[in-house]
């Protein structure tokens, strides 16, 4: 489908996509993308942000810092595993917004 | 494929549920049910005489106002022909319903009667009448309750 | 800037602090080397049936896309040098006058509440 | 002096609209069947609303954004949007149980056929919404619902048996005749009626609109803090006074009518009408909230503007949901439903949304970005945590409770 590719790629179109390592193993999903401002002004993007559960986003625990209560945040983790990572996005040469298989992870 | 899976468990799991309320609303009503049933219809024929009586007695005190006590009326009339309407909706499945059902059902007319009377009188005298008779039948139910409880 | 959590979601409010809309998408742009970065928000129906999806999010991009005053031309896109700051809000450097009409608003306006008497009136 | 002033007239109608036909229909039927045994149930909703409201006014003061606004910033749009059915189902069910209680409310004072009243209050309702204006409205309502004080006063005159009472309050369980399903299908009903999603809709989006501040604040904290636990008293007067007047006659209260008999029973005439204007106050007064709150939830969601202080044709989707919800609630007493069981319904399905708000403010109190050093401390946090556990558990038990106990029926 030539026309979607030309189309603009969309923040949802990236999100809860599959991440996957070298060996073709799933690190995760993308749950959030991490930008820093470039020389131009543009907000560029440096880095995702994946998890491991099936939730990618829960009420914003999936940030590093500590808040909440206690009971809460066992909770985040409870259902986010644990399990949050970051991968720079130059990492992931082949990175292309397909929901089903998402970009062919970092090497 | 794993969401198509797991809707259709969804969907069997909500079939099911679905027979079994089906079958529950409607299989025929047997003893227990049955004295279940009557109880509801005591209670509620016993609050309503209740209601009854008690608008009766503050009208007596000059408590109430009209409106007031015509509205409280109709409500008491309502539950009251609800009562009466279930009871001759559902047929008693055995010896010991059909028993039940005999001694609640001559209360329940005199009691809608009572209620209507008072609920129509035109006189102080009248009113008190069918208070007397209402507050009669509220204890006839009582009795029934605790003894059916 | 963390994209999902910091952006997308967040209600957008004018120049003046009246509310534009939601950030139900964003668009990204991509550098000379391919780098994906912050085009545009996304805002309306449209974008956000697209992004809800499903039976249900495909109709509710349907009646928006139908509602659009000129078709196939997309959600509503605002530049991302529109924006002028972020905290719980998106805030923009114009007035809301100078973006787009939301459709929805514009038709129930014309055609539902202006047909009312009062109302031009605020309580 | 000035400023004294208007913090009363604050707390005066958080008094008088903390009571809403929830209240009044859970707390009569409560108290008529268990006597006193739910009290403490009462103290636990208090306790929850002030909280619960004093979070999400504080959020929303700090960082400008109304409760739903968190909702679909924190749950994703998919998630929200499954939340806002929820929530709005709720809303709207509780909006028609408030107009049938309006209804039930002119029916008693006129004879009139509540049905018959029901356009007409909806009519009144809209006009109020749509041009009047509305922090007059709201004092008014709230200050009339003060009347409720003759159920305190009734109480008093009713020479009650405290000795039982307290024994009933202090060693809670379901008297003879009656069994825990029931007990705990009341007590969940109760809570439900002390902590509705609805008060809270309202109370943020106020706050919003009103653009408070830390000052603003603090005038707040007084009108949840005080007048909360006094709205509650109130309620627990007709709990009382229901306990006092059916608990020796085995008398259950299904009707509007027998929750307010106790007051001419021990004032007469006028104790009545105070009762039925009360009635009347404090349902209007909530419908005009919960009818705002449809709209508020909608708009918020979508980003939209929205507002009771807005010109309608500036914010014609929110006026558009306004007059759908009013519409929508109307058609659901027109079928000829028992408004005092679409509140038991309502008690029950409000109670099952609860989680689906509490949990987003009580995320976002603890977020530094928003409140900076305004986040919850170890007191809020503590009891907002205690209470997370305590909403859920209502909400996972409300429905079972409700098929098992047949709506309490037995």
């Amino acid at each position: 489908m030539p026309p979607e590719h030309e189309a603009p790629w969309r923040v949802s179109m990236l999100l809860r996509s599959e991440v996957r390592d070298g060996a073709g193993r799933v690190l995760g999903r993308i749950a959030d993308l991490e930008t820093r401002r470039d020389p131009q002004g543009r907000e560029t993007v440096e880095a995702v942000v994946i998890t491991a559960g099936r939730w990618g986003r829960l009420l914003g625990y999936e940030r590093r810092e500590r808040t909440g209560p206690w009971l809460l945040e066992q909770l985040a983790r409870y259902v986010l595993r644990r399990r949050t990572g970051r991968v720079p996005w130059r990492d992931l040469p082949q990175a292309s917004p397909d929901r089903h298989e998402g970009p062919p992870g970092p090497a | 494929m794993r969401g198509r899976g797991r809707m259709w468990i969804a969907a069997t799991a909500l079939v099911l549920l679905w027979t079994g309320f089906a079958y529950d609303l409607s299989r025929p009503p047997d003893g227990s049910d049955y004295h279940r049933t009557v109880l509801q219809i005591t209670r509620t024929a016993h609050d309503a005489a209740a209601t009854g009586a008690l608008i009766g007695r503050q009208q007596l005190d000059g408590r109430v106002f009209g409106p007031f006590a015509v509205s409280a009326y109709r409500d008491a009339t309502r539950a009251m022909g609800s009562a009466r309407r279930r009871l001759t909706e559902q047929a008693p499945p055995d010896g010991t319903s059909m028993a039940q059902r005999d001694r609640i059902a001559p209360i329940l007319g005199a009691a809608a009667d009572h209620l209507g009377d008072a609920a129509s009188a035109r006189d102080d005298a009248r009113l008190r009448a069918a208070v007397d008779d209402l507050e009669h039948d509220v204890r006839r139910l009582a009795t029934l309750l605790r003894a059916w409880q | 800037m963390l994209v999902a959590f910091q952006l997308l979601d967040r209600q957008i409010l004018d120049r003046d602090g009246r509310p534009v809309g939601k950030v139900d998408d964003i668009e990204l742009g991509r550098t000379e080397v391919g780098v994906p970065y912050v085009a545009a928000l996304l805002v309306g129906q449209q974008a956000l049936g697209d992004r809800i999806g499903g039976a249900l999010g495909r109709w509710i991009a349907g009646v928006a896309r139908r509602l659009a005053p000129a078709p196939g031309r997309g959600p509503m896109r605002i530049g991302f040098d529109l924006v002028a700051g972020v905290d719980s809000a998106v805030n923009l450097s114009v007035s809301r006058d100078q973006l787009p009409d939301p459709p929805l608003e514009a038709w129930l306006r014309d055609h539902v509440i202006d047909r009312i008497p009062g109302a031009g009136h605020a309580s | 002096m000035k400023r004294v002033l208007s913090i009363a007239l604050g707390i005066l109608t958080a008094i008088g609209g903390f009571v809403d036909i929830g209240d009044i229909v859970a707390n009569s039927e409560a108290g008529a069947r268990f006597g006193v045994a739910h009290a403490w149930v009462l103290a636990v909703g208090v306790v929850g609303i002030c909280s619960y409201a004093e979070m999400s006014g504080r959020v929303s003061a700090v960082s400008g954004r109304a409760v739903f606004d968190l909702v679909r910033e924190r749950l994703g749009p998919r998630v929200a949007l499954a939340n806002l059915a929820g929530s709005l189902l709720v809303t709207v069910l509780t909006l028609g149980a408030e107009l049938g209680g309006v209804g039930l409310a002119l029916q008693l004072a006129s004879s009139v056929d509540y049905l018959l009243w029901v356009p007409v209050v909806a009519v009144v309702l809209w006009v109020a919404l749509w041009r009047v204006k509305f922090s007059m409205l709201e004092n008014v309502f709230g200050l009339t619902g003060l009347v409720l004080i003759v159920f305190v006063v009734a109480f008093l005159r009713l020479r009650p048996d405290t000795g039982a009472l307290w024994h009933q309050a202090t060693d809670p369980g379901p008297p003879a005749g009656e069994d825990w399903g029931t007990y705990w299908f009341f007590a969940v009903a109760l809570f439900a009626s002390a902590l509705t999603p609805y008060e809270v809709f309202f109370f943020s989006s106020g706050a919003v609109e009103e653009q408070w501040t830390a000052k603003d604040l603090r005038t707040a904290r007084f009108n949840v803090f005080l007048g909360f636990p006094l709205g509650g008293l109130l309620a627990f007067a007709i709990m009382l006074s229901s306990a006092t007047v059916f608990g020796p006659r085995q008398m259950s209260v299904d009707t509007l009518a027998q929750v307010a008999m106790p007051t001419a029973l021990a004032l007469g005439k006028l104790g009545l009408a105070a009762a039925i204007l009360g009635f009347f106050a404090a349902t209007f007064g909530a419908a005009m909230e919960t009818g705002l709150s449809t709209g508020y939830t909608v708009a918020q969601y979508f980003g939209w503007d929205w507002g009771k202080l807005r010109r309608p044709r500036d914010a014609a989707r929110f006026h558009t949901v306004l007059i759908i919800g009013i519409v929508v609630g109307v058609a659901l007493l027109m079928t000829t439903i028992d408004p005092i069981q679409l509140t038991e319904y309502t008690l029950v399905f409000s109670a099952v949304a609860l989680p689906l708000t509490y949990l987003p403010i009580l995320v976002v109190a603890n977020d530094r970005d928003y409140l900076g050093d305004r986040v919850n401390g170890r007191l809020a946090n503590s009891v907002g945590s205690v209470y997370l556990i305590v909403v859920v558990a209502a909400a996972v038990a409300a429905i079972p409770l409700m098929l098992i106990t047949r709506m309490g029926g037995g």
